[in-house]
């Protein structure tokens, strides 16, 4: 090897064979344990070439096989008469009659943040956007959800500003207002920052979509951005603990258009209004691999992808890379065969460059090709159905009996009340949010009711009395001390939010940010947390429609604050509902409700 | 007193939409023979100094410190007598 | 009175422009590809904001040469209004139809608020609703609404009224001579960084963007004779 | 084929907000020398041309037409085979 050899240069590196895969251990480095490898192979009936161990690798990571939170989130309560499409899909939708669903979800973005915030939190915002356009539903709103060290150091202040700038950056250029959120400062999040955004959309019951592929033979066709090398494993990236190490991975973060969100969310609700998609996904994390396998799965079809066809930004690029790639702003599209050109028509009017990509088959294969060999083979229900499924235990952590038995209240008998009620008001997370939301255009498509400043924001309904109102809500140190009650509190007071505003609160998304559930402790926080959320959404009727998990959120093996953080929708059912937090006029009467 | 002319790049793998608008504008403009475009920033920074070898050093430090972003940019820079 | 609303790959109020004229004004609107170059059939031109080719290079700098572009200056030129809306005034400034040129922000960050604004002449098309030295709130968002002309054009500018509104208050960019909104020498384009369609209603937090529709309304049945 | 390299800045007598930003972070920073910081773009545009004045010719003509806005802007430019 040259010495001086340029690391950016489009070398193609060698990959390691299916032998030297095995005997060197090198399923470790994708993040695989010796038992998922033997599994692999048992799947495969032969020893996995570096390609399919990549698929595997992403496919059963965190970030899309949930294998350590599957059997927590099975106990949401996730139905309702008013739920059309509950967790699954890109988001969950609910009907708010009048043949219109309202369609939401949460996501983090936290690892990218870190690493590179602006990007990081951009791409976070275009992830979650392109979960709900991909369900046929125009996005109306954005939140988002920021926990960060104290602002006292320079880095967290670095970090901060640039998530803000980028969070903001991209809703306001793919002209989306973000209308609410919340920000916490506390010394848990100062190496491992939390970056949730939420995206609330609106359909009409016939537009719903799925991200499935159907119908033997039908064209897999790719829209949007070229692949690059960006972002190859985001999602195990995503899962794993950050340290020093990370910084070795930074090339991995990638880089966000929201110019060409823009013109893919225009182009792809155009057409569904059109009717000609059987299926629709985003390219998200694990890219093309995660949502062409969820769609073959979805569909019980298999599918045939021929890489050479796949847009691509760079030369040499193998079919690893191709595969893993994170490369933004891509669907996956399925139409009936013959119906290319219709799709092909509006495409190109967006100048959004396409490509068939694939043909959907019979028989649950999942193969790719690429220079003309097969080079993965795999069953699709593998990949996705029989991902493992971890049955991790948890155990009460010392902490917890040692502050359950402490009487504080004994240490604020002398307190000067003004001067504490000077010192709440002061603290950053107390204070007004102003500096952030001022960055966020909450005004474009002109029908924010409430914008940020009151308890939940307020978006109206085109053409009816009708209007949604959203929050985001969580209190890591509640749930610290007391799983299940931080759990259900931060359920209650999204609730409590939406219902100030004048509205019925109608169900959650979730985002559940944790560290490692390798420890008993965390996973004792997990799971009482995911409790306590479970009975106050079976109280509340407000089932859980999607969420996301964000686990290993530690730095140097100390896990952050257990934080879930709850999105809500509610509805107003009319306008005159609306109601503000601020105090209205001299003379009113104030009422305190409640214990 | 230098004048230092920093020239601030993405990395070649990070993708730049910018350059790729530019491009396509170009072309629509007429300018049919450009094959590719990338934007960065120039920076143009004046410092006291005593010695070259000290505002080099000072350059340096401000690149890596806040003017480049090593996550997804490169820098280059001259610098000459003011 | 028929308007037309460009759409460009990129604009966001497109739609809110529409729904401001079919609201407020009960007049036909039409969403025009950018890609058309003939707008004869229409009276009025509402270039509406976002983010026109993602604002690359600099801001409306790509849009200016779109084909639609043809058709507004060919507008301009027989005085028919044009009004440019935030990233309109910006295509605007790039087209040369209006002189000078945006920057960013003087303190670079994107700032949406409403905000206070004078109007300083109320015989324009644009204004003939509002009364000069009227304190008007319109909602603000944009990251590039510092805008700049040399001494000679803001003394011309000055001096033939062309000056359409102020910012009141706090001056949220940086703008010379807290310039909000231009026209041209003849005054039948306008263009202006806040949003007169995000306040049209009084639960959008200020209807005071209303009277900029009634006004090239009541300016175009005057000069027709219809309405 | 070419490659130009072209650079636009904002004229003297416009005032650079960036520039005064980073200015005034650098001096935060500890970089007490620093006088002044003005921010330009860099644009590196590749083109097929048979003959350097042809590419010249081009370059010239992309910068009056689209890459720098003449109320605020001047551009210099270097062109080498590529
Ligand atoms: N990251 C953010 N993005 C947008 N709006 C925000 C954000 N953080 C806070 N806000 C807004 O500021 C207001 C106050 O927020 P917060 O202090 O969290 O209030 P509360 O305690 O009532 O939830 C709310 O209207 C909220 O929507």
């Amino acid at each position: 090897m040259q010495p001086n050899q340029n690391q950016n240069a489009t070398q193609t590196l060698a990959e390691p064979t299916p032998e030297v895969i095995r005997d060197r251990e090198l399923f470790r480095e994708v993040g695989l344990t010796e038992e998922e490898y033997e599994q692999v192979q048992a799947h495969l009936g032969h020893l996995p070439n570096w390609t399919e161990l990549g698929i595997y690798s992403v496919m059963w990571s965190e970030h899309c096989s949930y294998k350590n939170s599957k059997p927590l989130l099975k106990r949401f309560p996730v139905d309702g008469p008013r739920v059309l499409q509950g967790p699954g899909e890109g988001a969950g939708a609910i009907d708010i009659g009048d043949g219109q669903a309202v369609v939401f979800k949460i996501e983090s973005h936290n690892h990218p943040s870190a690493v590179e915030p602006f990007q990081g939190a951009a791409t976070g915002v275009g992830g979650i956007i392109r979960d709900v356009f991909s369900m046929g539903a125009r996005p109306v709103a954005l939140l988002n959800s920021l926990r960060f060290g104290p602002l006292t150091s320079p880095r967290v202040r670095y970090l901060f500003e640039q998530a803000v700038a980028g969070i903001a950056h991209y809703g306001n250029v793919v002209g989306i207002p973000t209308v609410g959120g919340e920000v916490e400062f506390d010394p848990t999040y100062e190496g491992n920052p939390l970056v949730n955004a939420m995206c609330v959309g609106v359909l009409n019951h016939e537009d719903l979509q799925k991200g499935v592929a159907k119908g033997i033979g039908n064209p897999v066709i790719y829209v949007g951005s070229s692949t690059g090398r960006d972002g190859i494993h985001g999602a195990t990236f995503a899962s794993e603990e950050l340290s020093d190490e990370s910084e070795e991975k930074r090339p991995s973060v990638q880089a966000g258009d929201p110019f060409m969100e823009k013109l893919l969310l225009e182009a792809c609700l155009e057409l569904v209004e059109k009717g000609i998609l059987l299926g629709i996904q985003d390219m998200g994390a694990a890219g093309l691999t995660c949502s062409s396998a969820e769609m073959a799965a979805k569909g019980e079809t298999g599918m045939d992808l021929d890489l050479d066809a796949v847009p691509q930004r760079e030369t040499g690029m193998t079919p690893y890379e191709i595969m893993l790639s994170e490369s933004q702003e891509r669907m996956l599209l399925v139409v009936a065969e013959g119906r290319e050109g219709e799709v092909k028509e509006v495409l190109d009017k967006w100048e959004l460059q396409s490509a068939v990509i694939g043909r959907v088959t019979e028989g649950g294969r999942y193969r790719i090709f690429h220079e003309g060999n097969k080079v993965a083979d795999i069953p699709v229900s593998t990949l996705v159905d029989d991902a493992p499924v971890l049955h991790r235990k948890g155990s009460e952590p010392d902490y917890y009996r040692r502050f359950a038995d402490m009487k504080p209240e004994a240490d604020l008998a002398g307190l000067d009340v003004a001067e504490a009620l000077q010192k709440v008001l002061s603290s950053p997370t107390m204070a007004s949010k102003r500096w952030v939301y001022q960055q966020y255009d909450h005004t474009v498509r002109t029908s924010t009711a409430v914008r940020p400043g009151s308890d939940a924001a307020v978006v109206v309904l085109d053409g009816l009395d009708k209007a949604l109102a959203m929050a985001t809500d969580g209190n890591a140190r509640y749930v610290y001390l007391d799983p299940q009650q931080g759990g259900a509190i931060a359920v209650a007071e999204a609730a409590r939010n939406v219902v100030c505003s004048g509205a019925k609160p109608l169900a959650i998304t979730d985002c559940l940010n944790f560290g490692s559930p390798e420890k008993p402790e965390v996973f004792w926080q997990l799971e009482g947390a995911v409790d306590g959320m479970s009975e106050a959404c079976r109280v509340l009727e407000t089932p859980v429609v999607g969420g996301n998990v964000s686990l290993y959120n530690e730095t140097k093996g100390a896990p952050i604050h257990p934080t879930p953080v709850v999105g809500m929708v509610g509805l107003v059912e009319s306008r005159k509902h609306i109601t503000t937090q601020d105090f209205k006029q001299e003379g009113d009467v104030i009422f305190l409700l409640g214990e | 007193m230098y004048k230092a002319t920093i020239v601030v790049r993405l990395k070649q793998s990070v993708l730049d939409p910018q350059g790729s608008a530019v491009k396509g504008s170009l072309h629509s403009l007429g300018f049919a023979g450009v094959t590719d475009v990338r934007i960065g920033k120039t920076m143009e920074v004046w410092i006291h100094a005593d010695k070259e070898t000290e505002a080099a050093e000072q350059v340096e430090a401000m690149c890596q410190k806040l003017l480049a972003n090593p996550v997804i940019e490169n820098y280059t820079y001259q610098l000459e007598g003011a | 009175m028929r308007f037309a609303v460009p759409v460009f790959p990129g604009s966001n109020c497109d739609v809110d422009c529409t729904k401001a004229v079919k609201e407020i004004l009960n007049q036909p609107v039409d969403l025009v590809w950018h890609a058309e170059k003939n707008l004869d059939s229409y009276d009025a031109i509402i270039l509406p904001g976002g983010f026109s080719y993602g604002d690359y290079l600099r801001t409306g700098a790509l849009a200016r040469f779109s084909h639609v572009m043809e058709g507004v200056v060919d507008a301009a030129n027989k005085g028919k209004l044009v009004l440019g809306i935030c990233n309109g005034f910006q295509i605007l400034l790039e087209a040369g139809l209006l002189p000078g040129a945006m920057r960013v922000n003087d303190h670079l960050k994107f700032r949406c608020d409403i905000q206070p604004l004078l109007v300083e002449n109320d015989l324009l098309p644009f204004t003939l609703d509002y009364n000069r030295g009227e304190e008007i709130r319109l909602p603000i968002a944009h990251g590039e609404g510092n805008y700049y002309c040399d001494e000679a054009t803001l003394n011309e500018m000055e001096q033939n009224g062309q000056i359409a509104f102020r910012y009141a208050g706090t001056n949220p960019n940086g703008s010379v001579a807290d310039i909000a909104g231009i026209t041209n020498r003849e005054g039948n384009v306008l263009g202006l960084m806040p949003h007169p369609e995000r306040a049209v209603y009084s639960w959008m937090g200020s209807e005071d963007g209303a009277k900029m529709f009634t006004s090239m309304l009541k300016y175009w049945g005057e000069k027709t004779g219809a309405a």
